[in-house]
């Protein structure tokens, strides 16, 4: 690359930036739109009236003037195409319909569920960075034993399955030695217990690609070089080898958010907690379809937006990426 | 002249593992797995009683030397009930790896050679499924197609496959670069010849690796569903099934979910470690 | 000016139980410079490391004495030997694209020197980070501080890593490999560089394998094989005049010193003699006027090879000559039917061969003659599929070649006598081989199909100097029994003049100059020619003055990686 | 009505045609299995006296998706109804109805007017005053259509109108007679709630409801609690309450753990205070804990059960249906594991029902020597290699249909049920599936056993579960409440001749017989009777179980800490 074009660095890194979060926003629509699309299709494919749906399934007994209204209320009676373009056309206007099962608007559903699944799965993807920090930076290249201990527990910790994990916990700490409370949403307290369930197989996850990277860049040049410089062992791997080592597992962490939130659904089921994990597993139950397209939606969006926030993440993080487009 | 390598630019100089030698980690774990697949083959080997048989007065015998592992709510032999479950949860879990390797290797050999606008239009694919957490699109997919092992399978299978087409896709772009297949084009091989014998091997080999991993992992999202109860029905002894059936008795009886989730552990635990001696060996063989 | 002696006697360094340096001593004076010499395996690299406690992890050093300006290594702490790196050693490794953190600018690595040991605060830090900068000759200090090593060209980065290394002045640099893997002018401004330490009067420990850099700087030269002192004394007398075969064996090997047919290799029957092909043989290949475009990651178009011709003649061989981005290797992919050229056309034995634009040649339509052409890579591991043996390897080629099942055999052993392998050596992988030994299974592959021309794309490059001598021999022995013509890339002048009938200069896609080999290099021609030659570091005999090119000449904006033009027509 | 899911969708919807007088509960059955049931039978016996103030945690399984009862009406509703809404009238736990908002009435000679004088001094906690305005209000909510109100609206099928003849008089006229009126009017699902409110839309509605209750809802946090506050204004209790004024308790916080073992645990730590649907399993745990007491209920109609399809084979044929339910060994499943917590339904009826009769809890009794014969008679008398019976080469299979949110341990139950009927050479296929889709299975009688229960205070329940007026689909849906498919005019006539008399000891003689026939016929495997059981902290006091209902009721409770 010319210098000359880096007179204005910072500015110039910047605006790269902007660009870059433009552009991947738009294909984030883009993702949406086609998620939409195909949550929508797939859905009509379910079998049963999604007007029996609606009003409590076939048990409800509904009568044919109660179907028939329920009918034209959603637009059930149009053609697909036009139900599809009606429902394009709402989407724009941020109104996702109407949910079946709990009638009330399906915006209004995801803004009550949405904040208590980012909690715990932001929650438990920093409490896995810190896992990962602390057992990679501590341990990398500390010799066989510390090493190969380090290594069997992240590996244990990547076979780990949320649900029995979440089990396990529940069954230690809330039911057995009851530190933390066994239920709720509410207050860190409650917290803890599904955030570390979700957390421990992440950071197993994540620490094996973050050692296994750490590893390889103590062997680099660059970190011989700092250490000829006069640098000590602890200096040299906060300054320069965990920038580097940290870049396969912020990679990685766009592929977490995806995890964590299946294994939200999990967790929020055991745990009894609200979210919109929980919340999906019912509507699929309920055939509950605009709630069901809706929490797709959603997590869809949270799954883009994630990944952009780590894609300038790592750019930031790795500047030399920056004028190749991924 | 001989020419001993020695690497001037890395500061700790390396005694080269020697890689044929079996560590006890990837020991234990093939060992561990040859069982599963002997388990899985004959389990009667290993189980003695018959793990559908209920004896209503033997329920929630607590492991002992009658019954290792305890007994469940109905009085089977959790011991049995895991043994005869590892035939099932093997099945779902290597069908399920098979089923998303094969929609990856197809989607990811059309992203790879297919040409710039097939390629992209794959990468879009991939883009919108990656978007689908791999549980919430098995929610999804069991949703419309109602549960069982059947649709378990395919729910588990779609679930990753996007993950495995990327890397399929990156394998083909990484070999197709390689400069063997330059050589074997300059050679004036064609390039039926070139795909066939060079570029696909090449670029499937490193796969066997996450194949191997990829079981594992199947088998803890396919036991995640079923937890859920969307997957294989009561009474077969299916780990996850065992699981959810046992989680409410917890407090009262650790061992019915206690058991069935270790043998998820460990047989994730030693595809990983199978899976990762095997990449070493790769790696120490080809690289 | 420096009043410390390094002092190191008896000197062994052990990895788990084996040595890998034996009993090394020898004393650096104050404003000495002492150049350690090897090749690969010598040992070289880690006795530099062990003097500054550094050896790397399982290593056991053990000496009589290892002390530096009095103070004793041996017992020292980590502790100590923090104090002492950076502050009273500097140590310069090679390729600075690698040695300064990537991810950080240039100017934080110099000014954590002076952090780590405390020096002066935060203004005078940031001061003589731009200071030091100057001094090692970067231009515009006050911007290169804040670029990071992907956005300098390699002079400057090597520059800014020899800085840090004296951020604090300190009495001894230690310098591994400084120069390798740079280009020929920037190789003789880091010298430059490195003189001027020289000449501040602080004492320099150069690391080398290449025996022409150290004769640029050494005042001491102790050779070094398999961790093993061969030879130690003066540089002169040990260049002038070697008493170890060994050392003889490395100045023979370097080919710039030897004129075409002779040997650079011992043990092996001379070839000489034999007459050359005349110039009027027949024409195999013709290149006109080849030019390829690239779009960069900046959307700007640059034009990497632009107007390229040339004719290559059967028996002859043609060098083609020039820095990193001038284009050759591009020149050889597109000579090679892989990559199509933009403008211009191949023609091989007068049928089109490749071809821009409406002209278009097929794939297909080359298929018949691709057998005729052969070609020789830089870096013959990855052109071998990992997962085949040697034996399979030719095979493959042979396939091609038309020969049935049953004679390949016969023929694997026969090619394998060829390039002086021995033939159990056909069921190995390559990853089993030396690189010599790899090199010369891609010799054969390229011979395999009895071709009229090879193209040899750095075939040298990556081999120690001896390794280097054994493969040009081999060339040179199979191009005189087979009638092979050579197109033959190289950076290197030296070995481009020892190989070439004719050589073709080429600088940013141009052609410079194109000339006899002897006219080229008796009578430059171009002001670039002339440029590139004076900045070959010579050995003692030759002319020892070098000749520093400004620094102009290396135009960053032509710094890209070639190899990521090229995508397979498949 | 029958429900696909036990303990998760449930059990209270009662539908359409009641009796003409509702009977009463039978509370003696309901003591026997209260625990500590002693001379206080339905509050938790502890002597300290009342505290005001407090905030009580209340964790059930289910969270109801309206809290509006006149809408759809499901149980989970209902018990959050009974703590912010008042009825017209009360009920003791003689089945006596008393006055609550209503002062006093007149019911005309023909049983079609109904004259309410109403209290003066109540007013909604919005501020608006109860009147005679607003009875018209609800009543006419329950009956519309619209409001989609299956339970409520379907008690009150013979309202026409309410005439507001002045402020505090009512006078609400019926189609048909309607003795059971003022019962049904004593239950939660009936609450009378503000007219204002009712203005609003439904999904409003659903959402904060409006009563005069002694509490009021603040705020419903879904997925995880509804938050209630004590009406200070209270002053107008019912005579069934053990106390006058406002409620004891400051605030309820009503949670939803659908795990049982989780709620239990809570339970355990005293992070909640008391518990509904207290799972089996913890029974005696809780027994064992001092912390701990608990308030069990069996509660009335048709127990849970699978009931067979009888209109395809195999469970066309009698002898095959006996085969079947006589080779399931019940018990046995039910002591491992529901651990001996529920006692066997043998019968049709529960024996907290009125009417109920003991005489028929054997004809179900295990028996594998007697399903092989019946199996034998009617011509299954091949065995195939993995030796299920055949006939004419065809498999001995009965399919059973079962929603995803079954609770693990009825699932259990079903497979143990499964292993047992084997033994007969019976292939039991558990079919688990989607609601809908179970739903749908149902509407399209694809499905040999279907797995529900029916709560309701009479024996009536017997002509909804097997009349064959219940046969055909009340609506669109082809949804059916006779499962079994069962239709006999001898049967039908029986009922309608119950539903016809006053008198307590004919109808005791008809209800006999239609037990007897529901029994021979072998229509379900009946398991075990449905119940309430609450689990309460050492903390809580005065916790009572409403009467008509069996439901909680918070108003007497408080808490000490």
């Amino acid at each position: 690359m010319s210098a000359i074009t880096y007179s204005n660095a910072r500015h110039e890194r910047l605006a790269r930036l902007a660009r870059r979060a433009t552009w991947r926003l738009a294909g984030g629509v883009l993702v949406l739109w086609a998620v939409a699309t195909l949550t929508f299709f797939a859905l009509h494919l379910m079998p049963g009236d999604p007007v029996l749906a609606i009003l409590g399934g076939a048990s409800g007994n509904p009568t044919a003037e109660t179907i028939a209204q329920a009918t034209r209320e959603f637009g059930l009676d149009k053609p697909l195409a036009v139900q599809y373009a009606l429902y394009l056309g709402r989407l724009l206007q941020g109104d996702l319909g109407m949910s079946y099962s709990q009638h009330l608007p399906v915006t209004q559903v995801l803004a009550e569920q949405s904040w208590a699944t980012l909690q715990l799965t932001f929650s438990a993807l920093a409490l896995a960075w810190l896992l990962v920090l602390a057992l990679t930076v501590l341990t990398a290249g500390r010799g066989r034993w510390v090493s190969s201990l380090a290594s069997l527990a992240e590996t244990l910790a990547a076979a780990l399955p949320h649900f029995w994990l979440g089990i396990l916990l529940l069954a230690v700490f809330a039911f057995g030695l009851r530190w933390f409370p066994p239920a709720g949403s509410d207050g860190w307290r409650t917290l803890v217990l599904p955030a570390v369930a979700l957390a421990i197989p992440l950071a197993g996850f994540i620490a094996q690609v973050t050692r296994e990277s750490l590893e390889l860049t103590l062997e680099q040049p660059f970190v011989l070089t700092a250490r000829t410089r006069g640098l000590s062992d602890t200096a040299v791997r906060f300054k320069h080898a965990l920038r580097h080592a940290v870049l396969p597992g912020i990679s990685l962490s766009g592929w977490a958010i995806g995890a964590l939130i299946s294994g939200a659904v999990v967790i929020e089921v055991i745990f009894s907690r609200k979210g919109l994990g929980r919340q999906l597993y019912q509507a699929v139950q309920a055939q509950d379809l605009p709630l069901t397209i809706g929490i797709s939606l959603a997590v869809a969006a949270v799954y883009v937006l994630a990944n952009i926030v780590i894609d300038l993440l790592y750019l930031w993080i790795d500047p030399r990426q920056q004028g190749k487009t991924a | 002249m001989s020419e001993l390598t020695f690497e001037t630019t890395l500061p700790a100089v390396r005694v080269q593992r020697t890689a044929s030698r079996l560590r006890p980690g990837p020991l234990l774990a093939v060992t561990f797995l040859a069982f599963l697949i002997i388990a899985a083959l004959a389990p009667q080997l290993f189980a003695h009683s018959d793990p559908l048989a209920i004896v209503p007065h033997d329920a929630f015998h607590p492991p002992g030397w009658a019954h290792w592992f305890g007994t469940d709510q109905s009085g089977r032999d959790i011991f049995s009930r895991v043994i005869y479950g590892t035939r099932q949860s093997l099945f779902i879990g290597l069908a399920a790896t098979a089923l998303a390797m094969g929609i990856a290797i197809v989607l990811g050999l059309l992203g790879g050679l297919g040409g710039a606008y097939l390629d992209r239009g794959v990468g879009w694919l991939l883009e919108i499924l990656f978007a689908f957490p791999s549980l919430v699109l098995a929610l999804l997919f069991v949703a419309i197609f109602g549960s069982g092992v059947g649709p378990l399978i395919v729910a588990t299978g779609l679930g990753g496959a996007p993950g495995y087409a990327r890397m399929v896709r990156g394998q083909v772009l990484a070999v197709r670069n390689a400069g063997y297949i330059e050589a074997a084009v300059a050679l004036g091989h064609p390039t039926r010849r070139i795909i066939l014998r060079q570029l696909l091997p090449n670029a499937m080999r490193p796969l066997i690796v996450t194949l191997t991993m990829g079981v594992g992992q199947a088998i803890v999202w396919a036991s995640a569903l079923s937890f859920l109860g969307l997957g294989a029905p009561p009474p077969a002894p299916e780990w996850g099934t065992m699981l959810s059936m046992g989680r409410d008795f917890v407090a009262n009886a650790w061992w019915l979910t206690f058991f069935p989730g270790l043998f998820i552990v460990l047989t994730t635990l030693s595809t990983t470690v199978a899976g990762r001696y095997l990449q070493q060996r790769l790696e120490g063989r080809l690289s | 000016m420096s009043d410390k002696h390094l002092i190191v006697e008896g000197l062994s360094i052990e990895f788990d139980g084996q040595t890998v340096v034996h009993n090394l001593s020898f004393t650096l004076a104050p404003g000495k410079t002492l150049a350690l010499v090897g090749e690969s395996g010598s040992g070289k690299s880690v006795t530099a490391r062990s003097l500054i406690g550094l050896a790397g992890a399982g290593a056991r050093v053990t000496a009589r004495t290892l002390s530096y300006g009095g103070q004793d290594l041996l017992g020292l702490s980590e502790r100590g030997w923090r104090r002492l790196r950076g502050k009273g050693i500097g140590f310069v490794l090679q390729d600075a694209l690698v040695s300064l953190d990537p991810l950080r600018p240039v100017g934080k690595e110099i000014l954590e020197v002076l952090k780590a040991h405390n020096w002066g605060d935060r203004r005078s830090r940031a001061e003589r980070v731009i200071e030091l900068l100057d001094k090692v000759g970067v231009p515009q200090p006050r911007l290169r501080a804040r670029q990071r090593p992907d956005q300098l060209s390699g002079g400057l980065r090597q520059r800014a890593l020899i800085a840090s290394a004296l951020a604090l002045s300190p009495g001894l640099v230690i310098a591994d490999e400084p120069t390798t893997a740079l280009d020929a002018t920037v190789q003789a401004q880091i010298l430059e560089v490195l003189q001027e330490i020289k000449a501040r009067g602080d004492s320099l420990l150069i690391i080398s394998h290449d025996l022409a850099v150290v004769a640029q700087l050494a005042d001491e030269v102790l050779v070094l094989r398999h961790g093993v002192t061969v030879e130690q004394g003066p540089m002169q007398q040990v260049l002038r005049n070697p008493r170890h075969p060994y050392t003889r064996a490395l100045l023979d090997a370097v080919p710039a010193e030897h004129a075409r047919g002779t040997r650079l290799s011992p043990g092996q029957p001379a070839v000489g003699g034999q007459p050359r092909p005349a110039a009027d043989s027949p024409l195999l290949l013709r290149a006109s006027g080849l030019g390829k475009a690239y779009v960069g990651p900046d959307h700007q178009s640059r034009q990497v090879v632009d107007g390229v011709s040339f004719e290559l003649r059967a028996g002859r061989t043609l060098g083609i000559v020039g820095e990193s981005g001038s284009g050759k290797t591009t020149v050889a992919r597109m000579v090679l039917g892989l990559l199509e050229p933009d403008a211009g056309r191949v023609e091989f034995l007068g049928q089109p061969w490749t071809a821009a634009g409406s002209q278009r040649v097929t794939e297909k339509q080359r298929r018949l003659h691709r057998r005729d052409i052969s070609v020789i890579y830089q870096d013959p591991l990855s052109s071998f599929d990992p997962r085949w043996s040697v034996a399979r390897i030719l095979a493959d080629a042979l396939d091609v070649a038309g020969f049935e099942a049953g004679q390949q055999a016969v023929r694997i052993r026969q090619l394998l006598e060829q390039v002086r392998l021995p033939a159990d050596l056909a069921t190995r992988r390559p990853l089993q081989l030396s690189g010599g030994q790899r090199q010369r299974v891609a010799i054969a592959r390229a011979i395999a199909s009895n071709p009229k021309v090879i193209i040899c794309d750095e075939p040298v490059s990556a081999l120690d100097v001896s390794v280097q001598a054994q493969v040009l021999d081999l060339l040179a022995d199979l191009q005189a029994s087979l009638g092979l013509a050579y197109l033959f890339i190289s950076h290197d002048l030296g070995v481009i003049r020892h190989v070439s009938d004719e050589v073709l200069v080429m600088r940013h896609g141009k052609v410079v100059e194109s000339a006899p080999v002897e006219a080229l290099f008796d009578n430059p021609q171009h002001e670039y020619t002339r440029r590139l030659l004076g900045a070959v570091p010579r050995l003692p005999g030759a002319q020892v003055q070098l000749v520093v090119p400004p620094l102009e000449a290396e135009n960053s904006a032509w710094l890209f990686d070639e190899s990521q033009l090229w995508k397979i027509a498949i | 009505m029958l429900e696909r899911s036990p303990h998760l969708r449930s059990q209270g919807r009662r539908s359409r045609s009641l009796l003409k007088r509702t009977p009463l509960i039978g509370f003696a059955a309901l003591c026997s299995l209260l625990v500590g049931c002693g001379p206080d039978t339905s509050t938790v016996a502890r002597s300290d006296k009342p505290v005001s103030g407090g905030t009580l945690v209340y964790a059930t399984d289910r969270e109801p998706t309206c809290l509006d009862p006149h809408v759809s009406g499901d149980m989970p509703q209902v018990f959050i109804g009974q703590q912010y809404l008042d009825s017209l009238v009360s009920m003791d736990e003689q089945g006596q109805i008393g006055p609550w908002l209503a002062k006093g009435w007149e019911v005309s000679a023909d049983g079609l007017v109904y004259t309410f004088h109403l209290r003066n001094d109540v007013h909604f906690t919005d501020g608006t005053p109860f009147n005679a305005a607003a009875v018209k209000a609800n009543l006419d909510h329950m009956a519309n259509p619209k409001t989609q109100s299956s339970t409520a609206g379907g008690y009150i099928r013979q309202y026409r109108s309410t005439e507001v003849l002045d402020d505090y008089t009512a006078v609400v006229h019926l189609a048909t007679p309607y003795a059971a009126f003022l019962e049904v009017l004593a239950q939660g699902f009936l609450g009378i709630e503000s007219p204002t409110a009712l203005l609003r839309s439904r999904d409003q509605n659903c959402e904060s409801p409006v009563g005069s209750g002694p509490f009021k809802i603040v705020k419903w946090d879904r997925q995880s609690q509804v938050e209630l506050v004590r009406n200070p204004d209270y002053n107008w209790a019912p005579p069934t309450a053990r106390h006058q004024g406002p409620a004891w308790l400051e605030r309820i916080v009503w949670k939803f753990i659908q795990e049982p073992s989780v709620r239990f645990a809570s339970l355990q730590a005293g992070e909640v205070d008391v518990i509904e649907a207290l799972p089996p399993e913890s029974h005696e745990a809780a027994r064992r804990n001092p912390d701990l007491t608990m308030l069990v209920a069996l509660r009335p109609g048709n127990p849970t059960n699978g009931t067979l399809n009888i209109t395809r084979a195999p469970f066309d044929n009698l002898k095959v249906r006996e085969a079947f339910v006589r080779s399931a060994d019940v018990e046995g499943a039910l002591k491992s594991v529901y651990f001996n917590e529920f006692p066997r339904a043998g019968g049709a009826l529960s024996s907290a029902t009125r009417f109920y009769s003991p005489d028929f809890e054997h004809a179900q009794d295990y028996d594998q020597g007697r399903a092989a014969q019946l199996l034998d008679e009617s011509g299954w008398t091949g065995r195939d290699a993995e030796g299920y019976r055949t006939r004419d080469g065809k498999r001995l299979q009965v399919h059973v249909v079962i929603g995803n949110r079954t609770p693990p341990s009825e699932l259990t139950l079903w497979e143990q049920v499964q292993a047992t009927t084997r033994k007969a050479g019976f292939e039991l296929l558990v079919e688990q599936m989607s609601d809908v889709q179970a739903t749908q299975r149902q509407a399209d009688w694809d499905y040999d056993i279907r797995v529900g229960y029916w709560n309701t205070n009479s024996a009536d329940v017997l002509r909804i579960v097997f009349g064959s007026e219940f046969v055909q689909p009340a609506g669109v849906g082809g949804y059916h409440q006779n499962t079994a498919g069962f239709s006999s005019p001898q049967f039908d006539a029986i009922n309608q001749q119950a539903l016809a008399t006053q008198d307590p000891e004919q109808r005791r003689a008809l209800y006999y017989q239609t037990q007897q026939i529901a029994s021979q016929q072998y229509l379900q495997l009946t398991t075990y009777p449905q119940s309430s059981r609450l689990g309460i902290y050492k903390t809580t006091q005065g916790v009572r179980l409403e009467p008509s209902l069996a439901v909680t009721y918070l108003y007497d409770a408080w808490v000490n800490k």
